[in-house]
Parts: C-alpha cells; structure tokens; sequence
C-alpha cells in the first residue's frame, strides 16, 4: 500500500549529522507486532543483556549454587521475577501444585495437611520484602575480588509477596505451650530445613503464594515459599511443605556447618538471623561505569536492613573524607529495599565512592575493617561492609578498598 | 492496612494428618536424638555404602574430590587463615549428619537410604574424623552418647551486646580523614567472571 | 548413584488416600534445574495459563488493537510486566535505543534533543501508579456482555516507574510564557499524540524509562514513555520521540474522533482526562468460580482512583441490599491500585456480588445505570460503574445486572 | 520522599535542535493551520490517490469494508441507538484528518505522503462527506475556512460540575433496596471470547 502517486515527502529538509535523522525510522513506518505476538511478555532485544549471572569457581557445580541479580542495570526498588538471583542446594525444583501438601506436626492440637486450595482460603496480607543471602559479599571477606555490584551485591532481591500470615496456619493447628520453635522444611531434593523461634512465626512471617503480583516463580519455590522479613534468605524456606512445632532448635546443616559465623578465634556465632543493614551504589560500578564524560552524574544505589525503614543514605565521593545526604526515592517500607540518589557535578577527576546506610532503629553501616576488627575474614556470611568504587578519569570503575 | 485476622475457633481448613502421613514426611531429627528411627549400621558397612554411594564426590576418606565438600580432617585450622570445617573439625552435633545424609544425599538421590545405611554411613563419617574406632556400631541407643569435638565452640548471636553500641554512634561528615590511599585492588585478584578466571578468594560454600 | 546397599526406606508407612502421600514425589529426590538454567526467567509450566489475551471481534486487526491483563490470576498490587495489558494503534515498536530520540521543541527558549544517555544524566523519581485505558469496561455500556474480570476491567495494569520529572526536562528547553499545552508524540507508525495542559505536565507527569525494576518493554514503549498519572491510558505515549510546548491544544484524532464521551443527546465531551475511582472483585469472577463450595471464602479485589487514594471499598453480596467494609491491603499509593480482601462464610447460596470504592476526595464510585442516567450508552469510554458478578449454588460465576 | 530538583541555570544537557530537525519532525497540525505546510490537491486527484492507496480498506467511498473504520457518512445519528461517528458526523476539526492521515496512513506505510498528496486526500474526504463539491481544491491557502459540521457539540469536561457533586454522597450501608432481581446477563449476549463468538455489543473504536 505505497503511495504511488505523490513524490516522497520532506525529502529536502533531511539534513542532520545525527544518525537518528537520516531517514525516518522503520519503526515510525511499518506496522508492529500485533497484540496475540506474546501472551506473557518479555524484554525488548536490545535488553538482553540484563541477566542473571553465575560465577562457575564458587561452587562445585550450578546445580547447587547461585547466580545474582544485575543490581546495575535495575532502578527503583521492585526486582522484576525474571532477575531475581537464585540460590538452591540441588537444583530448582519443579513442584505440581496439584500434589503439593503444607502439613503441619508437632506440638499442636491438631496435626494438619493443606491442599494448595484450602490455603487459598485463609486471609492474605501483602508486603515487600528483601530477601538477601546471608552470604551476599561474603567473596569480599578477604579484600575486593569481584568487579560489578552484580557480583558483590547480587544476592538480594525485592519483592511484592501475597501470602497468608504464618500465625494463622499455626493457630489453625493449635500451638501447644511447648511449643517455642518452628522448623520449615521444603519439597525440593535437598528438603531444606530451617528452625524458627516462634515469637518470630508469630509476628511477621508470610507463607506465601505470590510474588509481584504473579505466582511464586519454580526458582523461588513455586507454589510455596516462607517468608521471613528482614532475616536471612536460606531461612526463606521454598516449596515449603512442612512446619513443625518443637521445643527445641533442630540444629540442621543449614544452621550448622552453613550460616553460622566463624570468627577470628575459632568460634562461631549461630542463629545470625538479622540481616543488618547495608547498601551498595549500583551505578556507576564496574560494570556500570561513566561514559558521558566530565558534567551532571547521576549516583545511585540501593541500601535495606533487616530492622525497619532507611531513613537516610550519606554518600561520599572522596573515600570518606566527606559525606553528603543522599536523596531517598520511592516508598519507603520497612524491610524492604530503598533506592537513593545523589546527583552531582563530575569534574572528571578520579573518585572514591562509598554509601553508608542508616536505619530506622539508628544503625550505622559499618566499614569492612570495623567488622573484619571485630569478626576476622572467616566468616563468610554478613558482610554489611561499606563498598568502595574507584572511578577513574576514563569513566572506567574499580572495586577497592580504601584506608 | 488492616491485619488478617482468624474467627474464633479457627477455619476448619485442611484436614487432619493421618498418623501414617506425618511419619512419612517427619523425617527431621534432633541433637536429643528425636526423630532417630530404630536401627543400626557398623564403620565397615558404612565404608561399603560410602564406596558405592558417595566417594566418587567426598572421597575414598571424605577428603573430597574437586570442588566437592571435604568432610574429613581439618582439625585445629578454625582460626588458620584458611579454615577447613568439617563434620569433624567444625559440625557441633552428630544429629546433623544423619538428618543431612537421609534429605539430602546422595546428591541426586535423596530419601533412598534405609536407617541402617545412615548409621552405618554416620559411623563412617565418624571413623573417618577419628572420632570412633573402626569397630564401632551406631545405632539409636548409643547415638546421644556421641559428642562433637567443636560443639563447645558454637555461641548465640550476640550482635546485639558486641556490636550494636558501637554501630549507632552517629558519624562523621566533614574533613573525616586527611588522606585516603587505596588498600586493595579486585583487579589485583582478577577473578571477575567476565575474564573467565578461575578464582582466587574464598567461596560460598 | 542410586543406594546399592541396603534397602528402600520407610515402605511400611507409606499408608495415605492422598496421592501427594503415595510415594516420595521426583522433586524432592531428583535435582532441579541449575542456576544458569534460565538467566532471564519465566514462569512455572503448571501457570501457562495465566496470559494476556485479546478479543478479536473488538477491532478490525490484531495489529491496531487489545489485549488484557488477567486480574483474576493476579494477586496484591504489582502487575508483572509481562502480563501488562496492551493497547497500540500501528502495532508495539520495536526502536532501537541508540537511534532514539526525545526533542522538546515549540514555545521554548531551547529547542532540544536528547539521546537516552544525556537523559539518564537528569534526577529521577520512583512512583507506583495504575494505567487504566479509557474504554476499560467499554463493552460493558449496554448491557453486561463479558464473562471475566480480564475482559470487563483488564485494560489496566499498576507499575513502579522510574522516570524523569517532565517539568525539569521543560525547564531545561525554557517554556516561554505563552507555552500553556503540550503535545507529546511517539515513535510509533501511528505517531501517537496527545494533548496535555501545561499544570499537569508541570505537576506529577514523569519521562520513564523504567517499569517494575527494569527498562520498559517493548509493548509499552520501550525505551520511553510519559507517565500522566491518574489520566486516560492513551496519554501515557509510548515511545516518546517529542515533546511540542504550544499555546493552544492540537484537537488530534486521539481527542476528537476518538476519547471524547458521546452523550445521550449527541453531545459530546472531550478531555476527559481523569479516571474516576472504580473497583471490581477479581475473584470469585466468571474466570474464577468458587470451586471449593461451603465454608470460608476468600473474596479479593482492586480498587484505584484517578484522584488520590482508596481508604475504603464496600462489598455487598446480596446485590446491594447489605455493605461491608473491605480489608485494604498492602501500600496505598496516591493514583496506584489498592488490594482489598473480604473474608466470610459462604453458606453456599447463590451471590450477587458488587464492590464500591471511596477515594479520598470522597467520590463513591456509582451504579452503571447512574452513570447512564448522566451519559447515555453511547460514550464508550469511562464507565467506571459498579459491577455485579451472580454466583451460583455451583460457585460458578456470571457477569450480570441488577436492579 | 524527595523530590527531584534542577541546579539554577539548568543542567545544559542535550543538544539544540537544527532547524531542519524540527521542520523534519515537527509535523503536527493545529485547527488553526498551525503546521500546514505549502501545497494544494482537488478532489478529483484525492479520488485517484484514494482508490490506490486506502479504498481497499475504507471503501471506495470511504464507507469501510468488513471492520476496517467508516470515514463518511452517519449525518444525523449521533443520538441513535447505534451512533455512526464519522468525519463528517463526527470529527470537529479538518487540520485533525490532514494531521492522522499523514502521520498515520496508509497503516503501515506511514508519513510516506506529499503534501499535495494529503491535500489531496482530504479533499476527498470532505467531497465524500459532502462538504464540498467534486471540483473543489484544498490549500494551506482555503484550509482553515472549511468549519466541519459538528464542531459545536463538543464540550469541554463538566464530570466536576455535573457528576461529582452526586457521586459524594455517602452512600446507604444496610437495607439499602427491598428487592433486587437480575436485569441483564452476559451469557444472553453470549460474546465472551472463550466461545469464539462474533461479538454482538459495541467494540471499542
Ligand atoms: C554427585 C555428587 C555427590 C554424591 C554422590 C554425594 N554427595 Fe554429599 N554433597 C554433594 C554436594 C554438591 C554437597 C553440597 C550440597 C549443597 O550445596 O547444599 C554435598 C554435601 C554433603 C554433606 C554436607 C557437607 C557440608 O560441609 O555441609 C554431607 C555430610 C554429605 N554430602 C554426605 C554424603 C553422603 C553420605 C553421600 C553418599 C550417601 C554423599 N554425600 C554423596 C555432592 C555429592
Ligand atoms: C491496510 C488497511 C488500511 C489502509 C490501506 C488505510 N487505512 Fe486508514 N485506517 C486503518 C485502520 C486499522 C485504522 C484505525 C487505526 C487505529 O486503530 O488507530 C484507520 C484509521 C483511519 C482514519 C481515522 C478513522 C477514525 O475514525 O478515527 C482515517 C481518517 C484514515 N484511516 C484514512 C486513511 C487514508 C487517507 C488512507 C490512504 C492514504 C488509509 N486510511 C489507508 C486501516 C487502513
Ligand atoms: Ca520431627
Ligand atoms: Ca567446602
Ligand atoms: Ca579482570
Ligand atoms: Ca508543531
Ligand atoms: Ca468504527
Ligand atoms: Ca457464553
Ligand atoms: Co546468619
Ligand atoms: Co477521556
């Protein structure tokens, strides 16, 4: 259908040494995709560049390992289901929801089994949460060793969930007054275990269902998965299928020989399950870096903690000698991710930048030697330590530490 | 928002657990041995299954292959530079090993071990920490009697009363130090994914 | 490396009527998938279901027209992006990001373009807020005619965006004093426009870039759209190349022949600009009857408001004869969608089932026949009346109306 | 949460536009003439280019073919049961048609039209539309004294004026009707997509 009488239109006026003018664009021209193209949608072409990554030397194998969420390429606070970093110890398990059970034992009154039906039917709340890795970092121990946010911080995401207060379930079933831990155990092959003290179940747990709106995705415990706000995401138990009332912690592997805290003198630190809080400027970083030159600079970061809200991110520019207020955007939730912002004017100088979290409760971000002074480097879990960025006169950004 | 909250006297949802079902699925165990089944296996049939089973990831000696977990030695290296945790040198409670290798292993395969195979496969992995004789026999009545070498080593959070006071002081602004010099370097450790380095620092475990 | 010594354990026991309980299900003995199974992820084989879909008797051709989100599997307040409801004229764009665009021009000091790099170098902000097109609930104008909630109120979806303030982008080029509209214009092969008053591009309107966490989608204007919160989707252009400051309104296609509300007597309205407040009960709906007969019943539902918050929906299940205050749940964000739930014990008769939201301006949301009583059945677009789903004995569900 | 703010002065980021960008992309119409370009097109030749370009979708007298848009006629039904908004019913401004149908059409070939072209092209419509007679000739010189029929019922938004003062009213919560009967069902209509059926009520334009 070209228009076959009638000469070409403007053709006199198309002179521009940006590329962007030199015709009019395809897409300005011919039709697109039809609306029956995708029914559950995915990101443009020119995005696909935004994943999800693994680091093949952590672990012995990507069955049990991680990969980690692209902090640098995200902004606002909501981690899209697509990017949001795994972690599982014997593979992402693909669960029928038709034949998928939640029982509950123990030190109950009634030792029950819930069809994912009858859990449609209890009362639901809805929250955004972080959920972090204990062990996001914990490759900084030793000094910086990874080049991106994405590795360094990418153990985190934050997510909208529905879910049904975990209090509920437990009343249904009658808690007895023995009954001071919860264990959660999961459906998937390496039938995670976590214990629970009960006065956390009770407060602000969520068996959820949902996640950003959508059901839960199978990499994050599809159909069902605890969630246990502010604490450690190995606690955040997936393809939840089991909760046990008991008197006492079960001491599992998961609480064992992982997630506890060796420090310096060969002791270890169990039950670490506030996640403090922690931030991380996501852009620029190493795989972010500035490439527009000398001029305005727009920084930006993410910072959460396991206690409340984040009422204020300082920022330095000069590895700490002096620190501004960062600007807060978006809603600020308890236990959830908050994104800041500081705009600056680069003067194309080299720059040593840091974020420093505070917290509703009046925690400060520590730096990596105040908690290395107090803890050793063999901890490998909490690493909340302030991250240093080098930025170079090219744009270029380096993981460093800083005196 | 408002809370969700439950009527007086509960739903009624769900049904209750037979007792067949719940002895199914409560597969957990305890340090005071609840949860053990009845049964009992010996360090020399525990170093049969282990053979067949599991050495060809952990180790003829649970000295681990590859990136493969170690699960033997280690003793005395909590606070080296390079710690080495161990069932022998780090896990606190032996309840742990037989609730671990009953979920969980063989990787691939979990749940297939009968009682006997765990303690006898436990008795092993004891054995083989030096914590038993070679002529030893676990069972469900000597298991409590076991202690862990590092158990005494394992203490509460504590974060609260060591570290909290001090990261609440409120900071400092302006002209906080005179000179910043760069300490450390990632480059220097070159392990970033993208170079396809085959890494340096510590895992994940 | 199956266990070749000993046998299979706990056989005995294995006594249940329960399929879930007839043997250790795969999942939980065999390894899921690794972490570098999916970098982008997607959602469970088990929820294929859950899709956007189109009507075809609604328009010509799949290429100019809809498709719709289903609220009825959507939980909380987030819409994942890729189930955001489409709506374009020449088809979704695909532009490619180095060759875009934005040039503010008109009544300015500066007439200016901008590539996206120099745009990522302006402040940004993070809002949450709800797009709901102007012919949401079209269809519905004569008579209830759609059975489901994803083709009587599924043109709307709810997004955290990330995006620039417009009116520092206008600053930046000077608006002269004469410059009180604006038009903007996208990239697409219908060069999308709209008019819009200067004090609502001044106020609250945002250039984004950014949806629930990552960059647009192509279907919703990739890599740039306007954000005019509270008002008509169409305004929201997509693929946003321009940006025209002029002293009077253009009277374009989108604001003439099509969004303007025709009356009764003929009459017709045009910049009808801000959505009324409005809820519907997404579950049960036609898509998703009660399936689990007597007993306690989750009833859920949205509620949004072009003019603030929603503090309050009512609920009647007896086709408005009885009202009961809903439980609001999750964050309530000015011009966002709102979670509301009402729990009861259905005693298995039939329903008639409306919700009625209050916004914190005090508007009520009204009956359909309200609404016609003012407007007449021909206006097409902005019937935001109240909507009535007649569950049966069966827990089926229907699209009905009543007296 | 804070708002985002602009340094005094402005951040001088982008670039000027060169005047051939604008006049390139600046192709929007006024219903003052603001943005016409220079040129002209009778009817006769708008009939021409028509049947080449757009009857095949609209009609060889703009009438619409299957579901394709109706572009004349409907005089005089605005206030029927089934309003036909065309145009000529309908539209309030010319400046509207020479705009879309530039940027717009033919679909899929978009904003590839002279000017004359589209001068021509709205001619016709106007002549199909019975605005003008077959030997008139549209300009940027006679453009803005054409006054489209419908121009004056068109109103500006009064939802506040007429609608809201009712609508916030706070409204009965109990024994609020007597009775209540179902008047309307979907499944009478019995369009919903599901059932592939051909869809009776109106569409959405
Ligand atoms: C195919 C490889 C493989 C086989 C075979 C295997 N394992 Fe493992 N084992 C692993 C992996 C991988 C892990 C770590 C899983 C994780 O990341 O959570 C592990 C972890 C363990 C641990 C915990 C280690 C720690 O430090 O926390 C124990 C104990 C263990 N295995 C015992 C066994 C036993 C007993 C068998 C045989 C019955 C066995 N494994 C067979 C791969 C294997
Ligand atoms: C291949 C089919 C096709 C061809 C050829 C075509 N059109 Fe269209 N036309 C459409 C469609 C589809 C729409 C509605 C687009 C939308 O939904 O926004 C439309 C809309 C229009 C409208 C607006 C109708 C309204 O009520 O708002 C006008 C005016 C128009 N076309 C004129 C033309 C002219 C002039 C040509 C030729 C130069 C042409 N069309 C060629 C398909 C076509
Ligand atoms: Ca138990
Ligand atoms: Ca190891
Ligand atoms: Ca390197
Ligand atoms: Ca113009
Ligand atoms: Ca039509
Ligand atoms: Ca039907
Ligand atoms: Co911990
Ligand atoms: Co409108």
């Amino acid at each position: 259908a070209a228009a076959s009488v009638g000469a070409a239109a403007g053709g006199a006026a198309r002179a521009s040494s940006d590329p962007a003018f030199a015709e009019i664009q395809p897409w300005m021209q011919e039709l697109g995709d039809p609306v029956d193209a995708a029914p559950y949608g995915m990101p443009s072409e020119f995005e696909a560049h935004v994943q999800r990554k693994t680091v093949y030397w952590l672990t012995a194998d990507p069955i049990s390992s991680i990969n980690f969420t692209p902090l640098h390429e995200l902004d606002g606070i909501i981690t899209p289901n697509g990017l949001c970093f795994e972690r599982h110890h014997s593979g992402a398990a693909h669960v029928d929801p038709a034949l998928h059970r939640l029982m509950i034992n123990g030190l109950v009154d009634r030792e029950l089994v819930f069809t994912m039906e009858d859990l449609m039917r209890f009362p639901r709340e809805n929250h955004v949460y972080f959920l972090e890795c204990a062990a996001n970092s914990g490759m900084e121990w030793r000094g910086s060793q990874l080049n991106g946010c994405q590795f360094t911080h990418g153990m985190i995401h934050n997510v909208m969930y529905t879910g049904i207060p975990l209090r509920l379930l437990l009343a249904e079933a009658g808690i007895q007054t023995a009954g001071k831990w919860l264990l959660a155990e999961g459906a998937d092959a390496a039938g995670m275990t976590r214990s629970i003290p009960m006065e956390k179940a009770l407060d602000d747990c969520l068996v959820a269902f949902k996640m950003n709106g959508e059901a839960l995705r199978v990499e994050q415990g599809y159909p069902l998965r605890l969630v246990v706000p502010g604490w450690e995401g190995n606690m955040w138990v997936k393809w939840l299928r089991r909760l046990e009332v008991g008197d006492e912690p079960w001491h599992h592997r998961e609480e064992t020989s992982k997630y506890t805290d060796l420090l310096a003198d060969g002791k270890a630190r169990r039950f670490t399950w506030e996640m403090d809080a922690k931030s991380v400027i996501t852009n620029p970083s190493p795989q972010a870096p500035l490439t527009h030159g000398a001029g305005p600079t727009v920084l930006s970061g993410l910072a959460w903690s396991g206690r409340g809200t984040i009422p204020r991110v300082d920022v330095t520019l000069d590895g700490g000698k002096n620190w501004h207020q960062a600007r807060m955007s978006g809603p600020s939730l308890s236990k959830s991710m908050h994104r800041f912002y500081f705009e600056f004017d680069w003067n194309g100088q080299p720059l040593l930048l840091q974020s420093r979290a505070h917290d509703s409760t009046g925690y400060v971000q520590p730096t990596k030697n105040a908690l290395r002074e107090l803890r050793g480097t063999n901890s490998i879990y909490h690493n909340n330590g302030i991250q240093t960025w080098h930025v170079k006169k090219t744009g270029e950004a380096e993981n460093v530490e800083v005196s | 928002q408002d809370a969700a909250e439950a009527p007086e006297g509960g739903f009624g949802l769900g049904r209750e657990a037979t007792t067949e079902e719940v002895a199914m699925w409560d597969i957990d165990i305890r340090p005071d041995g609840k949860g053990l089944p009845v049964g009992s296996g010996s360090v020399e049939l525990g170093e049969e299954i282990w053979s067949y089973n599991c050495a060809h990831c952990h180790g003829d000696f649970a000295e681990g292959i590859d990136r493969w977990p170690v699960l033997a030695g280690g003793e005395g290296t909590l606070s080296d530079d390079r710690p080495v945790k161990t069932i022998g040198s780090y896990w606190p409670y032996l309840s742990t090993v037989y609730d671990y290798v009953y979920r969980a292993m063989p990787f691939g395969y979990s749940q297939s071990l009968s009682p006997d195979d765990v303690y006898a496969i436990t008795a092993y992995l004891l054995y083989s920490n030096y914590i038993v004789e070679d002529d030893f026999v676990l069972s469900n009545e000597n298991f409590s009697e076991i202690a862990m070498p590092n158990e005494e080593n394992f203490f509460m959070d504590d974060r609260a009363e060591t570290e909290l006071p001090q990261f609440t002081a409120e900071p400092c602004m302006t002209d906080c130090k005179e000179q910043v010099e760069i300490t450390a370097h990632a480059t220097v450790l070159d392990v970033t994914p993208e170079d396809g380095g085959e890494g340096g620092g510590g895992g994940i475990d």
